[in-house]
Parts: C-alpha cells; structure tokens; sequence
C-alpha cells in the first residue's frame, strides 16, 4: 500500500550527499543479508552497543563518544521479528529519501500497522528499532533525521541578532527569516534543521532554561543591548534544538553560554546534554551535543554572590541523588574540577535556586544587573 | 484430712469429695453455700462449662468435631485390631437446628465393660500413656461429643457394639459430668443382621451443617486422601451418598510403642520417674525406662553424673541434688535417636496415589522424610504438593519433539482443592492422618510454609506470605504424641525441629515441582517462537524487495531458503549464547567442579573421622 | 465393672483406676504393656504432658504465669476476708536458668487442712462451683505454677501460713501427678515474726526473666491500676524494691453469690439439675435452682410447658421430653436480668486515680456500663482512656480568655503505657481486674476496639485495626464467669454480648476524648490565628501606601485604626459563617429540635406500654 | 526594594485606555478598602465565584460564562493574611502597567520573596490569590494579562498565510511578520497577544493537535494549497494561543476549524477547551475561548470512514470516564445533539484514533486525501 501511494509522488529533482550516503548504507545492508540467505548461512546485522560502558569521555573531543562495542544480532526465532521490523523501517527510510519525504516516530509507528503480523504493538518497539538503525547509520556518519525519521517535538523559539536562511520547498525561493523582526514573537526552530543557512554578527548564543525568562529577555530586546542570540529550551534540549545550535555556533564560531536554574536537574540534566550529550545515545552526541557550550549560571556560588539564600528551596532526594550520581558516575563531571567544587557547593547548600528567583531583587534585575556582572567576569562561568 | 468414711460410697470412678460434711448422694451441691467451702472439680464439669477449648464453640464447628472424633476412633480401633477399616457417616436433620449423626466401622467391636467408659467419662483411654503412633491420644474427644449432645438436646449417645466372638449390644448413655462417669440408660442385646464385628455411634446434637473449607464434606474428602486404605461412605443431610473408596489393601504398617528416649525428659519427670520405678538399680532403671539405653550407655551417664552415683544406686533413694546431676549428665551424654518403627508414615507411593485420586492437578510430587525427634519424640513429617488446574499449561511434547496443545479436562469446581491461579495455594495438613480444618493461621505447618522460599522455585509469593498458584500443598505429621495447641487439637505448636522439618519436606517437592514450572514454561516459549518464523519471515523478504528491486521470484526464492536454513538450525549458538551466556556457561562449569570437588574432600574427612573414632573406641 | 478392693487403699483423693489386675502401688504403670488396656487419665498427667495450654510453653511466660497465677490467689483471699491488701512479690535468680518466686500476703491465711489440696490437685478450689466474681475461677493456676516449678527443676513448693488464731505453718510439698494429688515432704509449725496473718508461697522455676509489654514488670504495674485499694511490693531480680501505694483505703464492694439465671441454661444442663434436685416439686425447683423466679414467673412457665407438667410436678421424675418442654418454656417466658450485686466493677472514679497515678497524660476518661448478661451470665464492662503526651498539644486557655503554652512535663519513656503519636494505641485487658498480656490479637476486647470507629473521634484509624494515637485504652470485664478461650485465661471468647458493651463503653469514652481533641485543636488554631494579625496587618498598609500614594504617617495611622478594629472583633461573624456554615448550623438545629421530638414520642409509647401491661395483669 | 528599582526605570511615554482601566480598578480597591478601614467597619473584597456552579452555557453566546455568584472576603484573622497579599500583588501590578513590564506567574511569585512574612510559601498560593485578582478584573472586561501577569508557556507555532505586524519596544518600529517566509521553521506565538495586528488572505486557521503533524503540513507548504493558517496547539493549548485565534478570527472573521485526536481528551479538553472555555475559569473565558472554532477531525465517524479501525488503541479507563463525564455533566456537550451522538458512538466502539493514524495510509494521505475530503463536506464537522 506504502509502495502504491509512493509511486504517485512526483520523482525528486536531485540527491544530496548525504542522501546518496544514506541510501547507499540501506542497500549494502539489505545486500548483505540477501548475499548470506543466498549462502544458506543466517544472516546477521551488528549494532553499536549503547549503553553506558561503551562510552567513553575525553575532554579534547568534548563529548561523549561511543566505544567499539558492537552486539551482532544473528537471525534466529528469537530474533526474527525484531529482524524483518529492522528492514522493513529500513525500506521506508529508502522509499523517504528518494521522495524527500519524512515521518516523525509516532508515524513510522503507524505506517506500521500496515504491515500486518509484523506490525509494532507499542511505539516503543518501533522507537527501540530505530534507536539500533540511527546507532547502525552514525557509524557512516549519518544521523536519524538523515534516514528522515524526524522527531515529534519543535525545537524552541528563537529570538535575536540573527537571520536564517531557508528555502521554499516547493517553490525553491531562499527565504531570509530576521529574528531581530519578530516583535514579540519568535522564530520556532523545525524539526529538521540539516538545511538551514546563518548570517549574524552576534557576538554569543544564550541558551535559556525557561520561557518566562526567555520572554523576558526577548520583550526587553536584550539580544540588543548584549548583541547575541537567544534561544529558549523549555527544559532538556530537543534534538533539533541542540542540533540548530550546535550548527549555528559551528558555522559562525559563536560561544554559547548556557542559563539555567542552578539544581541537579538543569546542572546534570539540561546542561550537561546540551554540551555533551547522553551516555545511553552516545551515537548520536556526534552530531547533537554543542562541546562550545559554557555553563553561565546560575552557579552555586551565584547564590552567595547576588543573595538569593531566601528565594530558594531545598534540595529534595531526587536532586540529592541526581547530584550525586553526576559526581560519582558521570565522566564529564568527574574529568572538570570546578564541576566538582561546584556540585559540592551545591550539595552541602542544600538549596536549589531558579533563574526567577533572580526576580527578587526586581522583574529586570536579571538584565539590568545580572547578566551584565557575569559576562563581565566570563572566569565565573563552569565549564 | 482423710475422709475413709466417703470412699464407701463410691463406684469405681473418681468423685468429687466435699469439705462440707453434707453427704446426701441425691444433691450433692445443694446447700453447700458456705463461700469458701473449696471443693473437687470433675474434669467433666470442667470441659462442660469451657467446651469451646474443646472445639465445640459454634454449631457448624460442633458437628464436624463430633464426626471428627468418631472417625478418628473407629480408625484407630481397626488399625489396632489389623482390620481393613470400612466406615460410613451419616447426618441427618432431625430439626431446624438438631442434626443426628452415625459412624458405623468394622472394626472389632468394644468389650462390654469398655463402651461406658470410652463413651461416658472425660480422659479415659487406651492412648494417653503410650507412646505410640494414633490419632486420638487425650481420651477426651468421642465422650465430649456426647457431653456436647446432651447439654443441647438432652438426648444420650446410642451406641451399638459387636465383637467378634460375643453378640451385638446397643447401649444408651451419657455423662454424668458431676462425677465424669458414664451413666446408662438401658444396655441390652440385639440382633444386628450381616454385622460381623464393629461398632456405631449416635450422636444428636444442636449443630449447623455448612459446606466450604472447613465442612465434615471436606474432612471426609481430606480423611480418604491421608488414608488410601480406607474405604468411607458419606451421606450428608438429606443428600445422595457418596462413596470415596480405597486405593490400595496395604494397611499402614503396624508400629509399636517405645519408652521415652532420655533426652526427652525433664528433670521432675526424672525424679517421679525414679520414685515410681520397679527396679533395684540405676543401671537397671536407666535401661529398662528408656529406649537407646544400653550397659555402655547406662554406664557413661552415671560416670558423668558424678561420684555420689554408682551403677548400683537404688534408684527410689536418690535424692533430689542427684537426681538434678543425673539430668545433667543425661543431657551431655551422647545417646543415639529413639527407634522409628513407633511411627507409620503414609510413604510416598501412597500419598502420591492419595492426592491423585481426589486432586485433578497436572503435577503431582510427595515426599516422605526421614523420621525425626522432638523433645524426645519421635516424627516424621510428609509433604505432597498438587500443581496446576489441568489444561493450564496446556502445550505438552510429542515423541517427535514437537510441542501441541493438550487436551483441556473439565474440572468440577465445587469439588476443587486445587487453588485458583491467583488465589495462595491450598494447604491440606494433617497429624497422624487426621485432617486439620482450623486455626490454619497458628500452625506450625502454616509457619513453615510461609518461612519457605517459593520463589525460589518459579512462584509468585506476594508480600512473603502463601504462594500464589493453582496448587494444593499437603502437609503431614506422624509422631507418638503430636504437640497440639489445645485440647481441640487444630494446631501445632511450633517445635523448631518440626518446622525444620516440613521446610526440608516443602524445599525437596519445591524443588520437583520448579523442574516442572520451568520445564512447561520453555516448553510454551519454544512453541510461541516457532510460530514466529512462520509470522515473520515474509516480511523480510518483503523488505529486501522494498530495497533491493527485487521481483516477485526473486524474493519468493529468497524467502524459502531462509524459512529452511532457519528451520534446519532453529537456534542459533549466538542466539542461545551471546557473550554472557558463554560466561554463564563458563561459570556453571567452574560450580559443577568445584562441588566435585567439594563432595570428594566432605568425604575423605569423613572417612577419617569414622577412623579416628574407631580407634578411640 | 466395680473393684471396690481397691478403694480401700485411696486416701481422699481420686486416684486412677487401671482395668489391669496389677496393684502395686509403687509402680502402677509398670508392667502394663498391654496395648489395649483403656485406663483413666489423672488430669495433673494431662496437663502436665499439655502444660502450654496452662500458659507454661516458654520460659519468659511461665514465670509471668506463676507470678500471676499467686498474686490472683492472695487478692482473692484477701477480698473474701474484706482484708485491705497488702502483697509482696519477690524475684530472685537462682542460676543462670533458675529463678525463684516468692509471693506473700496479709490475707486471712489458709486452714492446715487445705494447704496441701490448694497448693498440691489440679481442679480443686472454691471458685468453680460458684457464680460469683473472682479472679480464679478453675482451679487449677497456682497447683500447676508447683507442678512446673517441680517438673523443670525438681524442687517443691514451700508454702508459709498463718491463720489469725492458729500458729504459722510452713509445709513443703508438691503435686503427685499420677494421682493428682498433693504429696507434703514436710510439715512443721515456724515463727513468723510481726506477722499477724498471711501466706506466703516460694516456688523455683526454669525460667527467663525480661523486661517489656508482657513482662512481669508491666503484669505488677496493671494490677496496680486496676486494684486501687492495693499496696503492691515488687522485687525485680537482683534489682531495688518499688512499692506501688495503694489509691484508696476502700474496699471493692463485697459480691454475692448468684443463682444460675434460667435464660443461661441449656437443656442438657436443666435435665441434670432436675435429677440433682432436694425439690420435691417443679414450682420450687425453679424458683430454689435459679435466680429471678418467683411463683408468678413459676407459674408461668409451668403453664407454658403443657399439659403434662403442673406446679406439683416431682422434679426427677420429669421425663426428657418434658424437660425438653419445660426449656422451650423458659426462653419463652419473660424473665428479669439476674441481679448484678454479684459483681463489683472498679469504678469510674477509682478506674480514674488508678490511672492518673500510673499513666501520664493529658486528660484522662473512663466509664463503667450498666451490668449486663451473656449466656444467663452477668458481667459489666469499664472502659478508661488516657490520651496524650503531656505537653502534646501544648496549649491552655486562661481564665482571662488568652492562650498561652503549657509547660512540658518530662516522661520516663521505659515506664511509659501511653503509646507514641505515631503509634497504635497501647490496649490494656482486665478480667475480674487481672491485667490479660498474652494473646491480645484472639480476643473480643481488642476486636471490639478494632471495630469501634475512631475516626468519628478525631483519630487516625488506618486500615480499620487500631487506632494511631498518643493513648492508652484499658478495657474491664468484671463477671461471675468470664469466657476465656483457654486454660492460660489470655483472651475473652467473642460473645456478641460483650462485644456490644465494650463498643458501647468505648464509645462513652471516646465521645468524651473526641470532645476534648477538637477543643485542642480549636485552642491551636485561634493561637496561631492571632499570631497572624500582627504578622499581616502592616502589609495591608504597605499595599494601600504603595497603590494610594499614601504617606508614612497615613500608612501607620491605616495600620493602627485596622489592627484595633480587627482585635476587638477577632471573628467577623462571616468569616466564621459563611455562607455553607449557616446551613450547616441550620441543620444542626433541626436535628437536636427532631431529636427532642423522638426523645419525647418514645417516653410516650413507653408510658403506653406499661399502662397496658399493668391492665393486663 | 521592588519600589527603589521601580523609580529607576524610564516613565512610560502613554498609558493606554486599557491600562488606565487596569490602574482604576487597582486604585479604587484600594481606596473602598482605606475608607472601609477609616470608619472603622472591617473592610471586604467581594470576588466572583469561581466554580462550575456559577457558570453558565447558552449556544448564543458561545462559551461558558460567569454567573452572578460573588463572594465576599471580610478582612478576619482567617483571611487577613491572603488579603494583604491580594492588596500586595495589586501593587505590583500597579507598578508594572506605569512601567510597561511584566511578570510570570513564576516570577511574581518570587517577588514576594521581598515581602517578608507576608510572602507566598508554594507558588500554587500566588497563584490562587492572582486568580482572584483576575476574576475581580475580568468584572471590568480585564484581563490579567492587562494587569500584566503573564503566563510562563509561550504560544505554540504559527504558519501559513499570514502578516503579523507587532512593534519594536525599544524603537517603536513597526514590524510585519510574514508567516508564509519561516521556511521549515514557524512564528512563535509570543505570551502576551493583545498589541498585534494581522493582515491575511487565508479562508480559515487549522488549529492542530501535535507538533508532529503540524510539522508534515507546513513542510509540504498545505497552507499553500489549503490557502490556510496553520496553528499548533501541542495539546490543550495556552492562554496565548487560544487569545490569539480568538484575535485573528474576530479580526479577520475567519472560521477556525480544529484538528484533534479523536480521543476524550481531544474532544473533552483540547477542542471544548478551544471553543467554549473551562467551567472553572469562566471568568477568563470571555477573552480567551473562540465561539468560532469547529471539530474537523478526527471524528469518530472518521474511523469507520477511513478505515482506521486497525490503527487504534483502546479506550482507558480514563477515557471512558472522561467521555461520560461530558456526557453527563458538561453543559456544552449537553447542548449539541451531535455530540452526544459522536461521544456515544465513540464509546460503543471502544477505541481511540490519533491524527497520525492517517499515516497508516501513507505519510501525506493526510493532505493529499484526507483534508481535502473533510473540507469539502462540511457538514462532517461537528459543532
């Protein structure tokens, strides 16, 4: 049925690179296996290992990279489902590229149920597959979104001294977006972001935890007076967003501080895998994590500095744990002492302080007074 | 203090003697209002005002009590008498709330001058003071039915007699609980046609029959399952009969009594024991009132017991002091375990036969124990354990090595005593082949149970407590005096050596029965997994065409040679084994020799140790 | 079936008959191996063998058991004698596994004569024949704390008497367990200095002595609570003496001896009582046998038992059928409550001062119910409540109206009754105002506390068992029998009656606790309230200042001006009521007006009812 | 110390009448409370009730709406400490419209912080007490993002035929957002909506459920071909997004049409909450529901018309409670026939149907058959 629909598409004009990559790797894959049946021996695929002990750290790489580790998946009852899932999603992918076409998780999930007995009962069966297929295709270079498996969520909104430069799909029109022209609104990134082109003379992307600072900073036209981009996260960095930034400070040389709420979560959660990535997704740290980043506050230390002590709240178990686990378990803290000093800090305060809790002291305090002192002092950022 | 004058008025039963100096046979207490006038109480008198310590708390509990007694005697007279026991119960509805109840056996009758006494007087009875294997031991049970039958109706007992040789008699009678002695009513002879020898008893009672766990339907059903040899005919109250028969002519083996082993005795026990003696020496006294007491063991205890003491020692002149370090030396000495021929186990054939007769289970598996002592009682403790509601694992292997669906057995529900999946497990416990219905929660059995880790064996065991499975797990104990937790004997008490001992019972069918869980549960994996070659296979196919352009052929061709290659080799070494299955492999094999290892050295000292001890000898 | 040559060698006491020919006294069980010889079984033999029934199953309880066992003895004497009590218990270790009891009394000592058969036979005493309230009632406690005593370390008991007129008597004996009856080592007149009266018994035991909730230590504390007229000595193992005072120098009320009440008896019973008889006619066997019958409830009875049955009907002569008759008449016959002069309750006031002086806590409830009846039984229930830590809530109303903190009051935490907040409440059981320790889960006192609804009161009550709070419950049944579910008299049997009248007393209790909580809590809340005037004031006058524009000298006018009219009105009648309050206490008052209204139509139908009645005779 | 940093700030060039309307209001509050006060009667606040039962439903207007219901706050030693933080936020608000600026509901919780005793302990109470505040407003037609608390999420994305023209703070400069330039990429709805303009030639605005679809439909340029506005709302869309449909559809009289998950949830919140408010924020509903809005898809007709039968999950417990609930209690749902037919045919067929079901035919069956197939029969859509 998938097949019937894709014919009527009207046939992409060219290929990129990057897709001539791509389809070449499904083709070696699916040749292989067919090459083995042919020699009545089971086929067998190999996946990266991802998991935290194929991972390894190095501060000059500056993220978190997968090992040598490989697990070879034979063909066996055991296996067989997981087997023709695998190659049926790779099927897609191909019948994807050569339509430039996409499907975000959820929808591979239900182009699935198209398949009959094959089909995937949760979408987390689909998810795990193509987590192997994404860890399979990092080894040549290519990431997810180049198999065209889009993520679901946006990527945040962006607001600043920048102009993105994009083109009319259909119509094949560059398209120059200004986010210094968004009044109060902001320009939010796409799920794809491979194709996108910058122009800025910023000279910084600030990276901000939440959307009421976000538009703050944005209403008062910080990004004037600081010269430079920013961008809202809304928690944990999506792959696009840490994708667009990472692009953008890799093109244009642009540091990126990061602004955070000063707790376990957004020290060793949001912070962490913007800059690093995650141990479990390893594969994929490559081309999503943005080693630039630099963590501007609010630091443990910036507690004390500006006096938030009574707009604080204490550490709950789960920040206690989070913040342990970073010092014990993660490599990045472990290979930076000042990550250390810092997390001690935090730890033996027993406080937690959010970037709002800078609202204290009055609604533009932040800008006005904060972030001019830290920016000053760029030796109070963590690394 | 004594008051010869009294005793002439007596029969021979123990009377309650009054202080006072009224003597009017008619009424005895009347009058006798001074309030500290203490006075004699009749053992009678005593369990008539506090029936519930004997179990007769509540109506529905009472009839399955009085059944209870009944049959555990008429057991225990055939078993004596070698007779292949045939019992029939009867319940009938006389009333609203009075039911009549007959157990009629053949075993070999009671003498005339027994059937007042065994009927009508409170701790009168042949088991008490052996030590021996039987079910009823207290001499309190059949008579306090009767006692319980008259205080609610006012009705006597009726029971008729006939032994072999002499003729039938039907006697009315009941307790005179003043003086706990029997008091008939009428005795005479009667024809009773096609009896041979055997013995019915009568009992009217206030009582409520009720179906369920705890019902005279289910000590029946429970009394054939720990008695094969016994064939029980069971009528309930205006209902059709039912027949449970045998399942095998082996009488239980015979056992016979012992005398008490000397670690089970308690230093009192020891002084009266020396006081009550015939004999004329200690040596004597030691071998002949204790089992496992030889001349060389006689010998050793008294040359611990210290120098005050000889071989000779006249037993009735030893005093207190000596006696104490008499116990002491006793206890220190190393004497072997009593005989185990006092007990008669069911054996693991038996019981195997027992639960499969009356459980519809997948599995069954029984153990028999080695005979073990408790303060200086001897037991053995059995354990059968029925698994699976039939039909619910439901694949089994062909000889061909493959695996189809087994058929499913309907099952009658109400008869059921295999738990329901989720429900815990069912637990049948018995002592000395009688079934125990209440006060599961307080019974040593019950304990052991819950101490045991069923886990361990593929079950679920929510919260540590029962098992949750489709499962009957049967419990029994055998012992010369079963440890009971009160007079109704529902209960043990928890001795550790008993509780030891069933867990040992309860691990060594676990361990069977988690053979069988896992086996049935690869079983169904391999079947779910082969279906999957034929669910999954055309799909790879149609992804390298997807793919590769392949055409239809093409992939047809590519499709069958991969069904026949998968087939061929149906597990894979790396599909079997990744890289930690090797270790595991490794590791396992590492164990194995090491236990080797481990049993060769246990037994080399072992050796030497029985050397060494040779020559010290 | 008689031997009467044997009774010619018996001493007063019932002694074991054997069917066997063998006499030697000596050794009666000697020799007797025949297998089936049926033979009486001596109740001391019995309980002996069975002693965990007694209580006796482990060495941390059987010394409680004993201690227990003499003390209930020497308050019953005591009481009988109307002496005020004074009672010394003594603990002292012997060896490592012997311990010693010594219990004495100012009591009215015991007469030579009984020494032997109080001390030496089970099921001997003045209290079993008698519906009258006592802590003893079987017979059988302090003879079998002797016989353990002698069973684990051989020694008998030393039992010290004096009577007010005769000389002071110290006997060693101990208890024949094969006869049941007492056998005296030793018997000698002594000096007993500054004694006028008393008993003192000394018993050594195999046991094990600590400390906790089932402690000896916590068995002398209770009974110290509920025997408030009782001065207590206690002596803890090499340990410094306590002396519990007593509260009042009252007396318990003395009780007197009841009839068997004609609802309580069952039908079997009433045809023995019919044969026992001195009546010579049914009219005055019923009203001499039981209580409350006089000749109209006589006649009455009679008339509804039939035709075959008149006033002059000769008792024995009475066949079953009739008596069956006559049993139908009486639970038909409208007949009064037994009178309930034969029970003494402790009392409110005096459940109270023996709770205050004992427990530290906040506030303090107790109730004693009305007498009632369960199976021809009466008994009455009393209930107390001690609740809170002191200083728990923390807070106490002026007389001036103003809340202020209560000072802290230091609490001993190892003597404390009262459980923690966070705990279930600590439940103390009395039965004729003997503290119960073992066996709390069994018994009605604590169902009916678990099936009291706390929660009404203020309490968290989680998962329905007993109730979390800082407080300890006591719980009294005073009765001429209480049920016990065994020998060891741990537990109430579950009789609905009782279990009725202990709700209800808890319920009393707990309406009066309920009050008192909510009052706390309210203290609490106005405290914290007023805290927040002056904490919030000045911010209103911050706002207006800063919307307003004001001035500081306006602002702070505002401030004052708002804080003194808040003060003087510290509850606007809103926000107390609002709207839903107004509703609420509409409510309210509807249903004390219905109440009011039913109160009244109820006194109406009674008053009809007995003008009816009153035509009707 | 809010004060002092206050006077730092430059004086607003002019007030605008809604603002001057906001200042009334806070002004005469405060001076009935000071009069109350002087002739020493304790002084009151009377807040409309804010609860189910004070809502009304009539079809004619549109959306749920408060009733009559007040309440009176006497000032007692029960409320004396929510009154003075009703009067200090008051300030505030005060502060922050002579100011220009604003707060989130976040941060004004952490100004408090400043306010000693009388400071809020968990933001819950801050925004109880703001809620209060905004019922009394909305007795005027204000609004509380008028008394300039703003919400923390932003306005999810914007594309399609669309100029939004807002204004640069700083400079004054108008600004034309053209929503048909954002490439790949979307507008973000800012969270404040009240000051922008619209110019547009759509027919209607397609408010979508997920991020995901919203992305296939504007990479594949739909609103070009549907001539349309597309929204994504990302679930129960945000105070801003539902003004800013209501904004654009009143202004430019555009019907809205909306694009859910045919689930209770879909239906029961994210879409009734779009067209005709919540029942226990009625107050607000005058401003943020859009009366215009109608149920495209999916319906529970769809599943059966498109064949998606195999590509649904059950109904959860949740969401059959979900859907009797608005069987059973909703006034709005009460109101439509059709409704309460769809909901019933629903429930008797057990199952849930997401958008990306659709893709169980094809990535862009969606565009290419389904949209187009809905649009063109009306009727379909349900009130």
């Amino acid at each position: 049925m998938a097949k019937k629909k894709a014919s009527k598409k009207k046939a992409r004009k060219q290929l990129s690179v990057d897709d001539k990559k791509t389809l070449t790797l499904i083709a070696s894959t699916a040749e292989r296996v067919r090459n083995s049946i042919d020699k009545r021996i089971l086929p067998e695929l190999k996946f990266p290992i991802r998991s935290l002990s194929n991972v390894k750290y190095e501060k000059k790489i500056g993220y978190f990279e997968l090992g040598k580790g490989r697990k070879a998946r034979a063909l066996s009852v055991n296996t067989v489902r997981n087997f023709a899932q695998t190659l049926r999603l790779m099927a897609q992918s191909k019948e994807m590229v050569e339509n430039d076409d996409f499907a975000t998780k959820r929808e591979a999930y239900y182009v699935s149920k198209n398949w009959g007995e094959c089909k995937f009962k949760e979408q987390p069966e689909s998810d795990s597959v193509m987590d192997d297929i994404e860890a399979l295709a990092s080894l040549e270079g290519l990431s997810r979104e180049h198999l065209r498996y889009y993520p679901e969520e946006h990527g945040g909104a962006v607001a600043g001294q920048l102009v993105i430069i994009d083109r009319d799909k259909e119509t094949g029109e560059e398209l120059r977006i200004d986010c210094t022209r968004m009044g109060s609104g902001a320009y939010t990134i796409p799920n794809s972001v491979e194709h996108l082109k910058f122009e800025t003379k910023a000279k910084f992307i600030l990276a901000i935890e939440t959307g009421g600072m976000f538009a703050r900073l944005n209403e008062h036209k910080y990004w004037r007076t600081g010269n430079c981009i920013l961008i809202s996260m809304g928690g944990v960095p999506s792959r696009a967003q840490r994708r667009f930034i990472r692009r953008l400070s890799d093109d244009k040389k642009l540091p990126v501080y990061c602004f955070v709420d000063c707790d376990p979560y957004g020290i060793a959660n949001i912070y962490r895998t913007l800059k690093v990535g995650s141990g479990n997704a390893a594969h994929i740290n490559r081309f999503f994590c943005v080693p630039k980043a630099q963590y501007l506050g609010v630091t443990p230390q910036d507690i004390k500095d500006f006096q938030l002590e009574d707009a604080t709240h204490p550490l709950q178990a789960v920040d206690v744990k989070r913040a342990n686990d970073a010092l014990k378990n993660d490599p990045f803290f472990k290979a930076h002492a000042p990550w250390q000093k810092a997390l001690r800090t935090l730890l033996k305060g027993g406080v937690r302080a959010e970037q709002q809790a800078l609202a204290k002291w009055g609604l533009n305090y932040v800008m006005e007074e904060y972030l001019p002192a830290k920016l000053k002092n760029k030796k109070s950022f963590l690394p | 203090m004594t008051q010869p004058s009294d005793t002439l008025f007596e029969l021979d039963d123990s009377v309650p003697k009054k202080s006072s100096k009224q003597a009017s046979k008619k009424a005895p207490r009347r009058k006798d209002t001074s309030a500290s006038a203490a006075r004699d109480i009749s053992v009678a008198e005593f369990f008539e005002k506090n029936r519930h310590m004997l179990g007769f708390d509540s109506p529905t509990k009472a009839i399955l009590m009085a059944v209870k007694e009944a049959v555990d005697n008429a057991l225990d007279a055939c078993e004596e008498a070698a007779i292949l026991p045939e019992i029939s119960v009867e319940l009938t509805q006389v009333s609203e709330k009075v039911f009549r109840m007959a157990v009629e056996d053949n075993g070999p009758g009671i003498p005339d001058t027994q059937i007042g006494k065994i009927f009508g007087k409170l701790l009168y009875g042949s088991k008490f003071h052996k030590l021996s294997q039987s079910r009823g031991q207290q001499g309190i049970g059949i008579s306090a039915a009767g006692m319980y039958g008259k205080l609610t109706t006012g009705k006597p007992v009726v029971v008729r007699s006939k032994t072999k040789r002499g003729r039938a008699v039907e006697a009315v009678l009941s307790i005179d609980t003043l003086r706990n002695r029997p008091e008939e009513h009428s005795r005479e002879f009667v024809s009773w046609e096609g009896k041979s020898q055997g013995t019915r008893v009568e009992i009217e009672m206030e009582a409520s029959y009720k179906k369920g766990q705890r019902s005279v339907d289910m000590y029946i059903k429970q009394t054939a399952i720990a008695n094969p040899h016994l064939t029980l005919h069971y009528t309930e109250p205006g209902g059709a009969g039912i027949t449970y028969e045998r399942a095998t002519k082996d009488k239980p083996a015979q056992t016979n009594e012992i005398k008490p082993h000397p670690h089970g005795v308690e230093l009192g026990r020891l002084i009266s024991m020396l006081k009550e003696t015939g004999c004329r020496s200690l040596s004597g006294f030691l071998q002949e009132e204790f089992c496992r007491v030889g001349p060389t063991v006689a010998k050793k205890i008294v040359e611990a017991a210290g120098k005050k003491l000889s071989l000779k020692s006249y037993p009735t002149r030893i005093a207190r002091d000596e006696a104490s370090s008499l116990h002491k030396a006793i206890s220190e000495t190393k004497i072997s375990s009593p005989p185990t021929d006092c007990i008669a186990p069911i054996g693991e054939e038996l019981l195997l036969r027992g639960l499969k007769k009356e459980l519809e289970a997948d599995f069954y598996v029984t153990a028999t124990r080695p005979a073990s002592v408790y303060r200086g009682n001897p037991f053995q403790i059995e354990v059968g354990i029925a698994y699976g509601k039939p039909g619910g694992v439901g694949l089994e292997l062909e000889e061909t090595g493959r695996i189809k669906k087994s058929k499913k057995v309907k099952v009658d529900a109400t008869e059921d005593l295999v738990a329901n999946a989720d429900e815990p497990a069912r637990l049948l416990r018995f002592a000395n082949r009688v079934p125990l219905l209440y006060q599961q929660a307080g019974c040593a059995i019950t304990k052991s149970v819950v101490q045991t880790n069923w886990r361990g064996y593929g079950l679920s065991q929510p919260g540590g407590g029962m098992p949750v499975a489709p499962m009957a797990i049967m419990v029994h104990i055998a012992s010369v005096w079963v440890p009971f937790t009160s007079e109704s004997k529902e209960a043990l008490a928890a001795y550790p050596e008993i509780i030891k001992e069933v867990k040992l019972g309860l691990q060594e069918c676990g361990r069977k029965l988690g053979t069988y869980i896992r086996k049935g549960k690869r079983l169904k994996r391999e079947y779910d997994k082969r279906e999957y070659i034929e669910k999954y296979i055309p799909h790879i196919g149609i992804a390298l065409q997807e793919i590769l352009d392949l055409t239809n052929p093409q992939r047809d061709e590519t499709v069958e040679t991969l069904a026949q290659v998968l087939k061929a080799a149906p597990r894979s070494p790396r599909g079997l084994m990744s890289e930690f299955g090797w270790y595991l492999l490794f590791l396992f094999a590492w164990v194995f020799f090491q236990s080797l290892w481990i049993s060769r050295l246990a037994k080399q000292v072992n050796n030497l140790q029985e050397q060494l001890e040779a020559r010290g000898k």
